[in-house]
């Protein structure tokens, strides 16, 4: 057993257990942890892989803003107390245990690539693909638009209405 | 120089008379819809002239018409349009008249100008009425005229849309229940033809000739090149495609047991309606089998003719039963059409010329008499605002004109002697004694020739003979003119066919011979 | 200086899609423009901008024409097009009032949106010779086929934004609601000529982005929310399942090309990975017939198509679906064509046909809201559709190689049949629009004997509904016809026959709305207090007449349609 | 020796099952969101190894698809979370079964 299959072992490990938290946790809170722990640990598999720049992505994109927007959203809304669906979560689970190990005969008996890759892209390599035009140029351009659609939609859903809040405060003086 | 108008517009080739037969009435409905809705008489007007033009150019096509040319073959088929529609599919505008075709479409053009000045007194939504009512001729012409399959398909249905709303608007209290329920069973019918129509097409492909062209199709069909070894679900594929098309067909006849979208239909349709319902779209699903359903199955046809047979049997005398039971004159009158629609299919299954004479003829002498018969069922509810026959009686005494012109009617469809009706029951029977398999069945058809003229002259009866029932009744005032130009027409066709048969025989004799033929009987 | 060159070139063959984003950033500024109305200094900004995308229009212009060659030369009408597009939007900028609020971002949106349309029928011209087209930044295709969903796509932009200007419940955020709805196109656009599995999850993710948004528009209506929450849930599922199918479709198929994947998952039937291949292309197609609300993937549908505003109900019911089918039939069609896995993908499909046209069929025989009604009845055509997606192979015989290849015909059905229903449905939830509007209600039993009072709408809209269930001689008759000789030309005569049922039963619940509408006297109706703009009438009366028109005269749409299923 | 290619298949095919199982189990709207995300990991492990495996151009390739994954997956569960929480002013809720205004 190498160091390397022993670190993978780790972050494996991690980004289950971080997974089952999330599952089983009965605090809404708690389980947005376990999802961190998670996404640790799939940014150590990552930086296993090579690719030190989306292991740093994947921290500061999904730990640092996803997570929190989670929180915010957790916080925001009162606590769901009804958790006495345990035995329902069970069930699924077990189901979900069950297709994984037939998935996992199958998966395990088949005769993938070697794992035996190249080195992967380091920041530079992506950057200059992103802003190639035979290679990711017009994706970049995309999502450059596809973000500002969403950010302008978004500010119009959570914007409050002060028109309408002062309209109806009216509506009730008169 | 009129005769040179005449050849440009009807002759040979490039002639455009079945299409403007066809969709005069379409350019009427055109011209109405610019019209403010308010305008009645203008509308009325309008829809007159778009049903007179047809009417007079249908008489003009039956003068015209050369009966010595046979039928039922692309060849003997006159005043023929031929030109590509929708090339992927081989689909073509193909008209084409012979002489089964050509007493029909004057029977159209003629109920549906007669239409139109019974529907004088309708006032609610009157725009609409004669927009529909309009639409619906195009509709049935058009399947009398057409001669290429998906062409017939496209005009069947469009007859569906203005008959589902003059029964559903225009119709008596139960109006949306019988609407809504003859389109349903028409449907059903149609989507059935829908597959048959797919697919014929991709088994004629198969052979190497896709085409809808009903007489290639026909050919076909008849030198054994149409499916011929196929079988699905272990029947042969012609007999799938006979028993398709004729469930198609017979809902619209309708027959036993398809038939009972018909009596809630014609109780609840207005009065025109009605007459338009019973007089000419029936003839559809009968003049489908011939021109479609029997040539393009010919050999199926000849093996299921006996069953046809025993169901016209069937829709005969149970129709007529039915008819005796009932109390609500309309009712009465719309089984009287099941049974006599019977006769068409006892005709046709006696696969005799003298039977398919006598079903074409039938169908004719229906479409008169059944029309009259509405028309004075028509007269009666304005009057009396309702139909139950227990309730009237002597009217003969107040109404003589009515009563005159009323037995005419009702003497037609109970198959007198020098009507109509006689004429074509008696060429069934037969025909149906001729053919080997459907002498026995003569005897019983004789039983509903009794039953027929039993209800028949029970009604005249109830109606007219006897004491006055109501007091109110006795200051009913008598046919009015708009209501007697109506009814005359009707009844001068079925005393000038039951006269000189030979008038309709000899237009149609040669097509049903050619049709004979095609069918490979004889 | 050559990557520049060629970089240029490309720009050309993506002209509508350039268009559509300069009218999303325009639209932007104006409305920001227009929000802080007073200050001077914003104007002139805002001219600067608008004439600066009006000179890089005709910019565009030019070298859209020099990456087309010979077949059209542009540059004048781009030109001029470019110059009425700025004089509509700086034009705009001078009037004020509520009123203009509510026009102006819509003028602009349509002036871009018949500027895109130019151009994307010039690239269909110029493509007739060579339906194959050419790929731009090696990802893009710019085929006959996707310049059909383009257009097919500004078409549905064009009407919804005329929808859009005519209802009354929308009453703020003009500027983000069509910069959303542009944003969405926009995504179809990319999604429609993508080849390459990260351009199908961007362009899909613009779309569904956009569209969860534009469920929720009417913050004030909690239906409306509603919607948007069950959109966005069902949604983001949808996807990640389907990315996830990507990720096993990547690397077993060894590629993102969508070619390269078939080419290489065809042989793999047999293998020892056929199980991951096999959770891959389910994971894929799952994932995807979110997008068309097939069954059993349906489950948001009714609810979201009833809780959103219905000029977005009318853009999710037609062009996100239509976009939907074009990324699923190209899938299909290279995910199908290995020997072993024919049979597998398209009797995915085949079920997924009957039970989408029953469930439907079903589901729409008791509803009384309109709009849920035509939900209901959208997941019926999908089944149709797919029916012909299941006979995407035709009477498939092994090609060289052994692999299948599509059938131009079945392609053909399901182009053209895509272009009946955008129309049919276009026009039947305008109509629904316009008579909501006046009933103040969509629910079908406030409607009794309208059709009196509104016999314009009522008319049209019963054209619309024969096309929908079917009757000749409407648009959605041929459509349906070219899809049961599909059907049953690949073998599926069972799905035809049961979707022939399925028509019959249509015709029961389509028909009650015009029951409704016409078999009661005008008298007994509620009265008709708001009258839509006539603009709305004269649209729908427009699209009416397209449905007889194709109805009657099919060749035109259909040339067009088997043009572009050429090109798959 | 370095870690076989199907492991990480596996720790991914563990992921997307996990969140499936949080999707279906739980119904509260943000648990099904932290779902998403899991399936959308695992998608990204299969992406990344992949590539790995490939070599050649992608091995860059698989970076920018999962880059574009977790950037679009932000902008999704900022927008989910702006929907949840306007739909939590109307309903206040954050179950899926609890907006019910929408007949069945």
């Amino acid at each position: 057993m190498t160091a390397e299959f022993l670190a993978f072992l780790v972050v494996a490990a991690a980004a289950v257990s971080g997974a089952l938290i999330t599952l089983w946790s009965k605090s809404i809170v708690r389980s947005a942890f376990g999802l961190i722990l998670a996404f640790l640990g799939v940014a150590g598999v990552y930086a296993l892989l090579g690719c030190a720049f989306l292991a740093i992505t994947q921290l500061v994109v999904y730990v640092g803003g996803v997570v929190v927007l989670y929180l915010f959203g957790v916080m925001l809304t009162p606590p769901d107390l009804e958790e006495r669906r345990a035995s329902r979560v069970s069930f699924w689970a077990a189901l979900g245990l069950v297709s994984l190990v037939l998935f996992s005969i199958s998966l395990f008996g088949t005769r993938l690539p070697s794992s035996q890759g190249k080195p992967m892209g380091d920041a530079a390599g992506i950057g200059e693909a992103l802003l190639t035009r035979d290679a990711y140029l017009l994706p970049f351009e995309i999502a450059s638009i596809l973000l500002l659609v969403v950010l302008v939609g978004a500010v119009h859903l959570a914007r409050r209405e002060k028109k309408k809040a002062q309209e109806n405060a009216e509506g009730e003086e008169a | 120089m009129l005769g040179g108008i005449l050849n440009q517009v009807a002759g040979g080739e490039g002639g455009i008379l079945l299409s403007l037969i066809t969709f005069v009435p379409i350019l009427g409905m055109l011209v109405i819809l610019f019209i403010p809705k308010k305008q009645h008489d203008i509308i009325r007007t309008i829809a007159g002239v778009a049903t007179g033009i047809p009417l007079a150019l249908s008489i003009l096509l039956w003068f015209l018409f050369d009966p010595s040319k046979g039928g039922a073959t692309a060849e003997a088929m006159q005043f023929v349009e031929r030109h590509a529609w929708i090339p992927t599919f081989h689909i073509q505008y193909y008209l084409g008249v012979d002489g089964l075709s050509v007493p029909l479409i004057f029977l159209n053009c003629l109920l549906l100008f007669i239409a139109v000045p019974a529907s004088w007194k309708i006032e609610k939504g009157v725009k609409g009425y004669f927009m529909l009512l309009l639409l619906l001729e195009t509709g049935i012409t058009g399947c009398f005229v057409a001669l290429d399959f998906f062409l017939f398909y496209i005009f069947w249905e469009l007859m569906l849309l203005p008959m589902y709303f003059l029964i559903g608007i225009w119709g008596g209290p139960r109006r949306e229940y019988a609407a809504i329920k003859f389109f349903l069973y028409t449907l059903a019918g149609s989507v059935l033809m829908l597959v048959g129509l797919v697919a014929v097409y991709l088994i004629s492909a198969k052979e190497g000739n896709p085409t809808f062209d009903l007489m290639a199709l026909a050919e076909m069909a008849r030198s054994g090149k149409l499916g011929a070894n196929w079988s699905v679900l272990g029947m042969g594929f012609k007999t799938w495609l006979f028993w398709f098309l004729f469930v198609a067909f017979a809902i619209k006849v309708p027959i036993v047991p398809f038939h009972t979208w018909l009596p809630d239909a014609h109780v609840e349709a207005p009065t025109p309606i009605s007459v338009i319902l019973a007089g000419i779209l029936l003839k559809l699903g009968g003049y489908g089998m011939l021109r479609i359903n029997f040539p393009l199955a010919p050999e199926a046809f000849r093996r299921f003719a006996v069953v046809l047979a025993v169901i016209g049997l069937v829709s005969i005398v149970y129709g007529a039963f039915v008819a005796m039971a009932q109390k609500d004159f309309k009712k009465l009158v719309a089984y009287s059409s099941v049974s006599h629609m019977g006769y068409v299919l006892l005709g046709f299954g006696s696969l005799a010329l003298l039977g398919f004479a006598g079903g074409a003829f039938q169908m004719f002498a229906h479409g008169t008499s059944s029309a009259m018969m509405f028309l004075i069922v028509g007269v009666i509810y304005d009057r009396a605002h309702h139909r139950d026959l227990n309730r009237f009686g002597g009217l003969g005494s107040r109404m003589p004109y009515y009563a005159g012109l009323a037995s005419v009617g009702f003497f037609a469809a109970l198959g007198l002697p020098s009507m109509s009706g006689f004429v074509a029951e008696f060429l069934t029977l037969i025909g149906a004694y001729e053919g080997d398999h459907t002498r026995w069945m003569v005897l019983i058809a004789i039983v509903g020739v009794v039953i027929t003229a039993a209800y028949i002259l029970w009604t005249i009866q109830r109606v007219f003979l006897g004491p006055m029932k109501n007091e109110e009744y006795k200051k009913f005032p008598d046919i009015s003119l708009r209501e007697a130009i109506c009814q005359a027409p009707l009844g001068l066709l079925c005393i000038l066919f039951g006269v000189l048969p030979f008038l309709l025989l000899d237009t149609m004799r040669p097509s049903l011979e050619g049709l004979m033929g095609v069918l490979g009987l004889k | 200086m050559s990557q520049l060159q060629a970089y240029i070139k490309d720009l050309g063959w993506i002209g509508p899609e350039l268009v559509l984003a300069a009218t999303a950033l325009v639209v932007l500024l104006v409305e920001l423009y227009r929000r802080g109305r007073k200050s001077g200094w914003s104007l002139g900004l805002a001219l600067v901008i608008t004439l600066a995308a009006g000179f890089g229009l005709s910019w565009l212009g030019r070298t859209f024409s020099a990456a087309l060659g010979r077949p059209v030369d542009l540059r004048l009408d781009v030109a001029v097009l470019g110059l009425v597009y700025v004089l509509v939007t700086m034009g705009d900028l001078w009037f004020k009032g509520d009123k203009w609020d509510r026009l102006v971002p819509g003028l602009v949106v349509l002036a871009g949106t018949l500027l895109a349309g130019y151009y994307a029928v010039g690239l269909m011209s110029a493509l007739s010779a060579d339906p194959k087209g050419t790929s731009v930044f090696g990802l893009q295709l710019v085929d006959s086929y996707s310049v059909y969903f383009k257009l097919l796509a500004l078409v549905s932009l064009l009407v919804v934004t005329l929808f859009t200007m005519n209802y009354r419940d929308l009453k703020r955020g003009f500027g983000e609601y069509y910069l959303c709805l542009v944003g969405a196109h926009l995504g179809i656009m990319f999604l429609v000529s993508s080849n390459h599995l990260l351009l199908i999850y961007l362009g899909l993710e613009t779309l569904s982005l956009s569209s969860y948004l534009l469920a929720g528009f009417r913050k004030e209506d909690p239906r409306s929310a509603e919607a948007a929450v069950k959109y966005v849930i069902y949604g983001g599922v949808a996807s990640a399942i389907m990315l996830f199918g990507f990720s096993l479709i990547f690397g077993l198929g060894g590629s993102l090309d969508l070619v390269e994947i078939g080419r290489h998952l065809a042989g793999t039937a047999q293998g020892s990975n056929r199980v991951l291949v096999g959770l891959g292309m389910a994971c894929t197609l799952g994932g995807l017939s979110y997008k068309i609300a097939a069954v059993p993937f349906h489950f948001w549908c009714p609810d979201v198509y009833e809780g959103a505003p219905t000029p977005v109900t009318t853009f999710l019911a037609v062009a996100s679906k239509a976009a939907g089918f074009a990324v699923i039939v190209r899938i299909v069609a290279v995910l199908g064509q290995g020997p072993g896995w024919l049979e597998k993908v398209t009797s995915l499909m085949a079920v997924a046909s009957a039970l989408s046209m029953t469930y439907g069929n079903l589901g729409a025989l008791h509803q009384t809201n309109v709009k849920r009604l035509l939900a209901y009845s959208s997941i019926a055509h999908v089944g149709y559709i797919l029916m012909a997606v299941a006979a995407l192979f035709g009477a498939a015989t092994a090609g060289e190689g052994g692999t299948f290849h599509v059938d131009p015909r079945a392609a053909e059905s399901i182009l053209y049949y895509l272009g009946a229903y955008m129309i049919m449905n276009l026009g039947a939830f305008g109509a629904v629009i316009y008579i909501a509007k006046s009933a103040g209600s969509e629910d079908m039993d406030d409607w009794w004997g309208l059709g009196w009072k509104l016999p314009v709408v009522s008319g049209v809209l019963v054209i619309f509904l024969l096309s929908l269930t079917g009757i000749p001689p409407t648009v959605g008759f041929y459509g349906k016809w070219l899809l049961f000789r599909t059907a049953i030309a690949g073998g599926f005569l069972w799905l035809a026959v049961l979707a022939a049922v399925n028509t019959v039963f249509s015709l029961f619940y389509y028909f009650k709305v015009a029951k409704v509408l016409f078999l009661k006297p005008a008298e007994e109706s509620r009265g008709v207090t708001v009258r839509p703009a006539a603009v709305m009438a004269v649209v729908l009366v427009a699209l009416g007449l397209l449905t007889l028109f194709f109805g009657v005269l099919p060749s035109a749409l259909e040339s067009l349609a088997g043009a572009s299923a050429a090109a798959l | 020796m370095t870690v076989p290619l199907v492991w990480y298949v596996f720790l991914a095919l563990i992921l997307f099952t996990i969140g499936l199982v949080v999707i279906v189990s739980r119904h509260n709207l943000i648990y099904t969101l932290m779902g998403v995300e899991l399936i959308l990991n695992g998608a990204n492990i299969n992406f990344i190894a992949f590539a790995r495996a490939l070599g050649g151009k992608y091995p860059i390739a698989g970076n920018i698809f999962s880059i574009f994954v977790i950037v679009l997956a932000a902008a999704e569960a900022a927008v989910a979370l702006a929907i949840v929480l306007h739909v939590f002013g109307h309903f206040g809720s954050v179950r899926p079964e609890d907006p019910n205004m929408l007949r069945e």
